[in-house]
């Protein structure tokens, strides 16, 4: 069968990198170009996914996400029992987190995540994921040594702080939830949302400040 | 296979640039945008990370993430037959066809959550094994695609979920698209990387059944 | 450090380009020269090897084997002091100096004969395995330099030869250069590979007695 | 200590890699410029190097030890008790043949030498290793399907045949000494050199032609 012809798809890849044009931008034009002539979509149809990511998908999805969970005990459990269906009920759902997993932070122990053979992650939920968690370095060094790691993203863990990685080599994608701090008493889910960061959600932030 | 793109513990890599946005460029806007409103006629999933991890080596490390997207999608594009590699290497296709209607912003919001895909599936085996169990992952993987990796090959872990079956990568990547069952299983740093790693440190990988040795 | 120069067994590099002669071109020629006929003023062999190891992974599987070589001799020069970086950027240097007459052929020759050297070295400590003895090689190395191939780790393999002791690899890069028994070890295909490989095949190793997982 | 410091050097190639010009020749002639400027070596030194590895230094010498094997049983009994010693013999010592092993391929054994870490190879006895040699491919391949590299390059094994891959982890170098082809009873030590191809001295070649 050529179509799951895995030298076939090597072969193709050594012909379009020796001669498509060099630069990026110009490859993607070309794609576009082809995929709109043959009226597989409609530029309308990219621009408006680009404007999607620009201003609804992000961070503060997930940011609103955890903040709940801090005010709503019930939430939180459901959160951390199906964080998929956590995610449904707020309308945060679609790409990549239909088996979306949630792992807590606590004084002792930090959760970090990555995805070493690719860079799987819950984009419905955080947004597109940044450069870094898809870089080399990162993939290779996360699951070996975290802590170094972290430190470069300014976290430095305790000796009393276990760190468990989550490798997501399955269809399962993971958020950090992380600890609720010291100061926001009272704060509402607005409020709260706001000090969530993205790293805190992938676990290359730790300590949230309140400013 | 053992391509390149199994990077987790390789060493060499350098500090990482912890400042850099998800987008950076126009074009990798419409990469994304591209890859994720148009699909090539046949393929999985798995297949596709597949054809991705056969990008040359050198290639593999050199080029970003949207760059790689945009190469693999062409590549499948090509594989399925909906454009012949002639077109791509020229950009231009004289088949022109009329699309559907553009749908506005409400139609990307429906796509984004069109796009909520399962891969659980019902199967009749029972699971071999339960949360708590220790399990020993194998030494050789002759599939061309898989997701055990390479560092936690020949390894002792736990298991600490069961996530019922759900569709096994390294067959799909072949057009099998068969479910095992799926467990997330921990591995100590010490048993990963030596007494060198910090013994209160762990890494967990969501591993299919048959990634273990069989009791 | 498993840095990207473990290169054993990693798939998806294609096919080999059978015809390819030694030198292309006269740089390869000048790079090769040069680097048989300098030498930074300090340093040793291993850790040149670790040096050429720590280029950006990228880079080392993207530029030829003189291109290495030149760079690499560059960082040697910079890291014994010899050249600033600076200097080599500009590929200028203030400092001159008559060097020694030339030498003609018949002293390249001469120095070719000269680089006969010799790794092997008298220690006290008697070899702890003989040729016959099976042995199992360590599952982790935390060396910056090793040359236990990461595809030759955990593996049980039956010694072939008994060299004495050498300079150890492992220590010699960072600049010990203490002496370590020898041993060509061979492993069958199928150990290192699995049931896929060929029953009649072997691969051999020349390693050194800490490889081992000792008695 | 600076000069045993890796991490130094990782980021002197980083730097070197992203400031030169990105010619190859430019950089080795930059390097060419600064040596000799400094006085370390002569540039007509390195003129008889290019010239040395040109004429003299290349596998004609591995070809003249292995005829030499073939019709010598003493020296073939010495190549393979201590090659190294076999070659200081013939003048053909130097760079990397200190420690050298010949392996005799049978008709039930083939061997195929590679170095997976680095390029290792005997120079001074077979001269500049080609190209593919020194490729990724064949150091990542040699070791994990000998069958198929050699097929690359024309040399089928029967099932009866098994191969041994020599991996140059030391410093110990190898070279193969091929079988002696039929036909070729009576040949002098010249004729018989000048069939022996330098791929078989490596393991890449196996059937010797006579033409």
């Amino acid at each position: 069968m050529t179509r799951f012809d895995s030298d076939k798809a090597a072969e193709i890849h050594r012909h379009l990198h020796a001669h498509l044009p060099s630069d990026p931008a110009l490859r993607v034009r070309t794609l576009e170009s082809l995929v709109t002539e043959r009226g597989l979509v409609d530029p309308a149809d990219l621009d408006s996914w680009v404007e999607l990511y620009a201003n609804e998908v992000g961070p503060m999805r997930g940011a609103q996400v955890i903040a709940r969970s801090w005010t709503e005990p019930e939430f939180r459990d459901l959160l951390l029992r199906d964080a998929s269906e956590a995610v449904r009920s707020m309308g945060f759902h679609g790409h990549a987190t239909g088996h979306l997993k949630a792992v807590e932070n606590t004084s002792t122990q930090h959760n970090l995540v990555v995805c070493t053979l690719c860079s799987c992650y819950p984009f419905a939920v955080l947004g597109m994921s940044p450069a870094w968690y898809k870089s080399t370095a990162y993939r290779a060094r996360a699951v070996r040594e975290p802590r170094k790691v972290l430190a470069e993203f300014g976290v430095e863990l305790g000796e009393d702080v276990g760190v468990r990685v989550w490798d997501s080599t399955a269809e399962l994608r993971y958020i950090v939830v992380p600890e609720r701090p010291n100061g926001t008493d009272g704060w509402d889910r607005d409020q709260l949302a706001a000090i969530v960061t993205r790293n805190s959600m992938i676990g290359t932030d730790r300590d949230l400040r309140i400013a | 296979m053992d391509t390149i793109h199994d990077l987790g513990g390789v060493e060499g890599f350098g500090a990482i640039d912890t400042k850099a946005p998800g987008f950076s460029h126009d074009w990798e806007r419409r990469s994304w945008a591209i890859a994720k409103n148009t699909t090539a006629s046949s393929g999985t999933l798995d297949f596709w990370r597949h054809s991705l991890e056969r990008m040359e080596p050198a290639t593999y490390l050199s080029i970003s993430y949207f760059e790689k997207w945009c190469l693999n999608n062409m590549t499948q594009f090509i594989l399925a037959g909906d454009f012949t590699l002639e077109e791509v290497l020229s950009g231009r296709t004289d088949q022109r066809h009329q699309p559907n209607a553009p749908s506005s912003l409400q139609g990307a919001r429906a796509r984004l959550k069109a796009n909520e895909v399962f891969f659980d599936r019902q199967i009749d085996a029972p699971p071999l094994f339960a949360v708590g169990d220790s399990v020993v992952t194998r030494e050789y993987i002759d599939a061309r695609h898989t997701r055990l990796a390479r560092y936690a090959r020949g390894k002792s872990g736990t298991i600490r979920a069961h996530h019922g079956a759900h569709v096994f990568a390294d067959a799909a990547a072949v057009g099998d698209e068969r479910a095992e069952h799926l467990y997330t299983v921990e591995f100590s740093a010490r048993t990963l990387w030596g007494s060198s790693a910090n013994p209160r440190d762990s890494v967990t990988l969501d591993l299919w059944e048959s990634y273990f040795v069989q009791p």
